[in-house]
């Protein structure tokens, strides 16, 4: 018999999305049972990384409007962007940032005591939010410091989520694997939210933390959830070689500039008007042209980069702004950014895609709603602004937890449990994965795989590359990579990584397939084939169901209320 | 217990390497205090004697009069120098004096607390403790 | 410690980077009576931290190395280990500043083992809850969301430093007091509890006073400093908690 | 008592003392050390009333301090309800015992019981 435990609401992911809806449940009714399970520590989730704002209007009477801030969202999705949720974000977003004040967020300071915002891509005001310049590390401190207040919150640090359990529309549950002990359970619930996170550790060259894989978006695909514009993945500009950990946008938006080998800021061939600060996928190609075309430098370690250059911020403010970044490049690369000029490429940032959900987050199972990055809403379209992440996955954290818990309380589960779908489940992973008996490394087929993504599916696509990295990933896939040396219960993270595999070729084939179809540039997704954007025939979301053999893919149009598709200039 | 809390153990408390003279500092008055107490405890124990008369008395002075004697009495001098002038300076320290600002911390990180204050002042009770023993073996020894 | 067993591989990558002796820990307390150092040669180069030459003998020779780690970045705080005898972050050490040509790594002390590098958190996650790490006032204030509370620049100094903990452990695993007291709430908790006293949006520190000042409290450290050596992030407990004393003692207001 | 306090007197007996143990030592090498253990002269100490109550004072003072210290210690050094509560109470014994015999010593001698 396997082990089981029950909660009212379930929220599978710790991250600020997950904690957000944690403490919005909460809040619902001190009698509701909530369990908050991730495969981390809870407050070890991936968020603690993101590093430089969170964007929101507050300065109204300065000049900035929740309007201009809608528009930008939109303008740099490319026009992907539904823009009821777009519009949904920038309203909800100013009292989020005071919420959050309220809680013990120690956001940077106006001389005034008002809170201080500073420039980032993309945006026609300064409007993302900053604490120094690790705002998502303050804010994962600030909701898991708040949920210590609510003692109707439980948290199963380290239980690894399996699969999701439903009697074909309704939720039930889930299974997991608590890793210290390594017990298989049953978690029931009757309601789940997916706050899961990306999955950019797909890519060999990524900013995320090693945690960040698609078992989430995999559970739910298996669960028969949609995948929605997965093609559209976001290269950061600038990832610091050779770890690429990130150099967060603050820096060029407190004024860093980015120099090719001749010494100038190319930027201004590319976008005149915002220079370093224009959106994230149009810096990222200008570094690409730049380095195709021998202006790049070469870093010891052979890889192609480009410099940044923060030596003119001076001291004092690479400090008091930048404090975080200045420690990581000087531990991880030997440059203190006051002396040195920085070497930095674009690097695996953030999925646009997700799970397919509605304004709402809900998800097209009853009773399953996903939020932060892991969903997606389609509030960034084809490429997110920086800044926005943190404050959809606050937003809907919120939405979501509140939406979930009210369900939970409204709705009874009557169904008898589905003792098969477990023991299936059971069997999958037990027989199929950990007693599995192929004899190659998994861990060399996953850096094959990831590094595969890099080469094949990077800042600029083309057909060829595409369609030769969906081959090589089958061929992975085809090899018989699942075993687990390990045979020990506790704590086996070998288990863990096989399992994080397993997943990474599911969702890998989904996001070389929708690039192979998106016969268009848009936004992150670049082809050199059809350098242009094809609103006749691509203004749509992509949708992937899970079939056995190979995903469905289907299109889902946009939403557009007051902005039509005009020619992205910057 | 020790085994299932992976405790480090009286090891852990005793071993004043690895860290800095902060930690030293720690140990050393703990095992000066431990030191104190004892002879403080032996101490009345000899004042004690002082009811058994003259005869008594100088009985039991006789046995400390010795050179083992002198030299505990040295130790136990140097021990309660340390111990004084540590203490005041770890009260201050307790109550947050001395011990450095808050401030946005730069890295590589230097943590203020372990600032030169405290370290001149653990440096002292350690010069002044020998200084004392050395006074007291002048003493005793010089006559 | 009794077993040693040594694994080379002749097949890793040659490169022109030099090597070191990686000698992990393996203990799982399920099964063993007894830990055992695993020996492996492993080539590094200057930027290779620790965790990524332990997940490279992840990765090649021995898949079962039980190891926490995530952000790689020195700031979830997952991958505190003893390395080379003192508490570190395994991802924030880079093998060329220990100078040294073996690495041993071992688990936090003063934490219970998981297993071999896992030791488990839930001491420290209960005294971290225990110390009321939220603001406390009146509730409608906080639960308002119409305008932030103002607060200087300056204010924002008085506790960013404390703000700045990654829960990674390490100063409770250098602390003297911990290596023995198991009761003792330990300097992470307390220079929490100092962060949010010092925050001049909180209106708690009565409340929070009253907690530490126990048994097992505040009284039970002895300004040692460890817990300040040790810290990753410059959050200087040893500070916080003496600033925290100050108030108890009278000596501030 | 709250530990606060306690701690608060552990500082208060250990600065209280720092001044009279200066005057007890000092004492003694004023007078000449060798000399100043004398029968005679110890007597006349003990005889003289401000000096002898400097000694009770001293007596409690590092009594209540040197034991709260050794408390502090065994607290630290292992934990559970009943040996802390033998830990706490056989230290106040202990302190209590201390400063009743060298009391004993104190008033005795004053009063020329020798
Ligand atoms: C380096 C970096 C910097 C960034 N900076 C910014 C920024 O400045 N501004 C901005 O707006 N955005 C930024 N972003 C983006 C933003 O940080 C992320 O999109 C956001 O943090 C995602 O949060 P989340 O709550 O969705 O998920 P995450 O924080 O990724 O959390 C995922 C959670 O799901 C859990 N989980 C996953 N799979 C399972 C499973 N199978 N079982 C159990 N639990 C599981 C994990 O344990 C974890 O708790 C940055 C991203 C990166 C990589
Ligand atoms: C007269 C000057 C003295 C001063 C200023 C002084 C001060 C202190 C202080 C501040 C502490 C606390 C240390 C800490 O918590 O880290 C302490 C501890 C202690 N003291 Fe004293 N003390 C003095 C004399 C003595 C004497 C004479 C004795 C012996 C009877 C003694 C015995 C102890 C003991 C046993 C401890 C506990 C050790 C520890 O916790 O580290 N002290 N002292
Ligand atoms: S205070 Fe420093 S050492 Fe201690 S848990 Fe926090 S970050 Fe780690
Ligand atoms: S090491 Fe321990 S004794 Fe105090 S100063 Fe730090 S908590
Ligand atoms: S892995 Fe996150 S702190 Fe080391």
């Amino acid at each position: 018999m396997v082990e089981s435990i029950e909660f009212d609401l379930i929220i599978c992911g710790s991250g600020l999305a997950g904690l957000r809806a944690a403490i919005a449940a909460a809040k619902k009714g001190s009698h509701l049972k909530i369990g908050v399970v991730s495969k981390v520590q809870v407050m070890r989730s991936h968020s603690v990384s993101a590093e430089g704002g969170t964007a929101a209007v507050l300065f109204e009477e300065e000049g900035d409007t929740i309007e201009s801030h809608v528009y930008d969202t939109v303008k740099g999705s490319d026009f992907l962007a539904d823009q009821d949720v777009a519009e949904r974000l920038c309203v909800e977003m100013p009292q989020e940032i005071h919420q959050l004040d309220h809680w013990g967020m120690p956001w940077s300071r106006r001389p005034s005591g008002r809170i201080d915002q500073r420039n980032f891509g993309g945006y026609s005001f300064p409007r993302a939010t900053y604490a120094s310049d690790k705002v998502g590390f303050f804010e994962m401190q600030t909701l898991y410091d708040t949920c210590q207040k609510f003692e109707n919150i439980e948290y199963l640090n380290e239980w690894f989520v399996t699969s999701i359990i439903h009697d074909g529309k309704k939720f039930m549950g889930v299974t997991a694997i608590e890793l210290s002990s390594g017990t298989f359970y049953t978690i029931k619930g009757k309601s789940l939210i997916i706050a899961t996170g990306g999955a950019g550790r797909l890519y060999s060259f990524s900013t995320y933390a090693l945690s960040s894989t698609p078992d989430g978006l995999d559970m739910g695909l298996r669960a028969g959830m949609a995948l929605k514009d997965m093609e559209f993945v976001q290269f950061h500009p600038t990832g610091i070689l050779p770890s690429g950990i990130l150099i967060t946008e603050g820096a060029r938006g407190e004024g860093g500039y980015l120099l090719n080998n001749k010494g100038e800021r190319f930027m201004k061939t590319y976008a005149a008007g915002k220079m370093e600060l224009a959106p994230r996928d149009i810096v990222s190609r200008s570094i690409m042209t730049e380095i195709l075309e021998g202006r790049g430098f070469k870093h010891e370690t052979g890889v192609d980069c480009m410099k940044l250059d923060l030596r003119h911020l001076g001291d004092e403010k690479i400090k008091e702004k930048l404090g975080g970044i200045r420690e990581i490049s000087i531990k991880f690369s030997g440059i203190d950014p006051a002396d040195d000029l920085l070497d930095i490429r674009p690097v695996c940032h953030y999925m646009m895609g997700g799970l397919h959900t509605n304004i709402d987050g809900a998800t097209e199972i009853q009773g399953v709603w996903a939020a932060g990055e892991a969903a997606c809403n389609s509030v960034h379209g084809s490429n997110r602004l920086g800044a926005n992440s943190t404050s959809e996955c606050i937003v809907w954290g919120k939405i979501t937890g509140e939406l979930a818990a009210e369900y939970a309380i409204n709705n009874t589960s009557s169904n008898p449990w589905p003792h098969h779908l477990v023991a299936a489940e059971e069997k999958r992973i037990y027989d199929g994965i950990f007693r599995g008996n192929g004899d190659v490394n998994p861990y060399e087929i996953r850096q094959q795989l990831t590094d595969t993504m890099n080469e094949k599916a990077y800042v600029y696509r083309n057909e060829t590359n595409l369609i030769e990295g969906l081959k090589k990933i089958r061929e992975l896939k085809k090899q018989t990579w699942k075993h687990v040396d390990d045979k020990a219960k506790e704590y086996n993270t070998n288990f863990s990584n096989v399992m994080e595999l397993d997943s990474m070729f599911r969702v890998a084939e989904i996001v070389l397939l929708g690039a192979i179809n998106r016969k268009e540039s848009r936004g992150a997704h670049a082809r050199t084939d059809y350098t242009k954007r094809d609103d006749a025939n691509f203004l749509h979301h992509t949708l992937a169901y899970y079939d056995l053999n190979e995903p469905i893919m289907k299109t889902h149009p946009v939403t557009i209320t007051k902005y039509q598709p005009v020619e992205r200039k910057y | 217990m020790t085994q299932d809390e992976h405790k480090e153990g009286i090891k852990g408390m005793v071993n004043p390497s690895r860290y800095g003279i902060e930690r030293f500092a720690y140990w050393l008055m703990r095992l000066t205090g431990l030191g104190l107490l004892a002879y403080f405890i032996g101490h009345i124990y000899e004042t004690s004697n002082i009811l058994r008369g003259q005869v008594g008395w100088n009985e039991f002075l006789e046995l400390t009069q010795t050179t083992e004697g002198h030299a505990i009495l040295a130790i136990v001098i140097a021990m309660c120098v340390f111990h004084t002038v540590n203490g005041v300076r770890v009260m201050l320290g307790h109550g947050g004096i001395g011990v450095g600002k808050p401030a946005r911390p730069d890295y590589p990180y230097e943590p203020a607390s372990q600032n030169y204050r405290h370290k001149i002042g653990i440096y002292s009770a350690i010069v002044l403790a020998a200084i004392a023993m050395m006074y007291g073996l002048a003493v005793m020894f010089g006559e | 410690m009794t077993q040693v067993s040594r694994i080379t591989d002749e097949q890793t990558p040659t490169s022109t980077s030099s090597t070191i002796l990686l000698r992990i820990s393996k203990f799982n307390p399920e099964h063993d009576d007894s830990g055992r150092f695993m020996e492996f040669t492993i080539p590094y180069e200057k930027w290779t931290t620790v965790l990524e030459a332990i997940l490279d003998v992840k990765k090649h020779f021995d898949h079962s190395v039980a190891v926490r780690y995530s952000c790689r970045q020195a700031t979830c705080g997952s991958c505190g280990m003893i390395i080379n005898g003192k508490p570190r972050l395994a991802c924030f050490t880079k093998i060329s500043e220990l100078n040294s040509n073996v690495v041993t790594v071992e688990p936090m002390n003063n934490f219970p083992i998981i297993r071999d590098l896992a030791v488990k958190f839930e001491r420290l996650f209960n005294t971290h809850q225990k110390i009321k790490p939220y603001l406390i006032r009146d509730d409608s204030e906080l639960e308002s969301d119409e305008k932030e509370f103002l607060q200087s620049p300056e204010e924002v100094e008085q506790y960013i430093q404390f703000a700045n903990c990654i829960k990674c452990g390490l100063c409770n695993s250098a602390c003297p007091t911990m290596a023995t007291d198991s009761s003792f709430v330990g300097p992470q908790a307390l220079a929490q509890a100092y962060r949010y006293v010092a925050d001049s949006r909180d209106k708690g520190k009565d409340s929070r006073l009253k907690i530490i000042d126990d048994s097992h409290g505040i009284w039970r450290c002895h300004f040692a400093g460890s817990c300040s050596q040790v810290c990753p992030k410059g959050v200087d407990p040893a500070m916080g908690i003496q600033l925290l004393r100050g108030y108890l003692l009278g000596f501030r207001g | 008592m709250r530990e606060s306090t306690i701690m608060k007197i552990h500082y208060g007996t250990a600065l209280a003392a720092v001044a009279l143990v200066a005057v007890h030592i000092l004492m003694r090498l004023t007078q000449g050390f060798a000399e100043s253990l004398e029968y005679d002269s110890v007597l006349a100490n003990y005889k003289f009333i401000p000096y002898a109550a400097m000694l009770e004072l001293i007596l409690i003072l590092l009594a209540v301090h040197g034991f709260n210290g050794l408390r502090v210690i065994l607290l630290e050094l292992k934990q559970g309800r009943t040996y802390e509560k033998a830990v706490s109470y056989g230290c106040l014994a202990a302190m209590v015992a201390l400063i009743a015999y060298g009391s004993r010593t104190i008033i005795m001698t004053n009063m020329g019981m020798t």
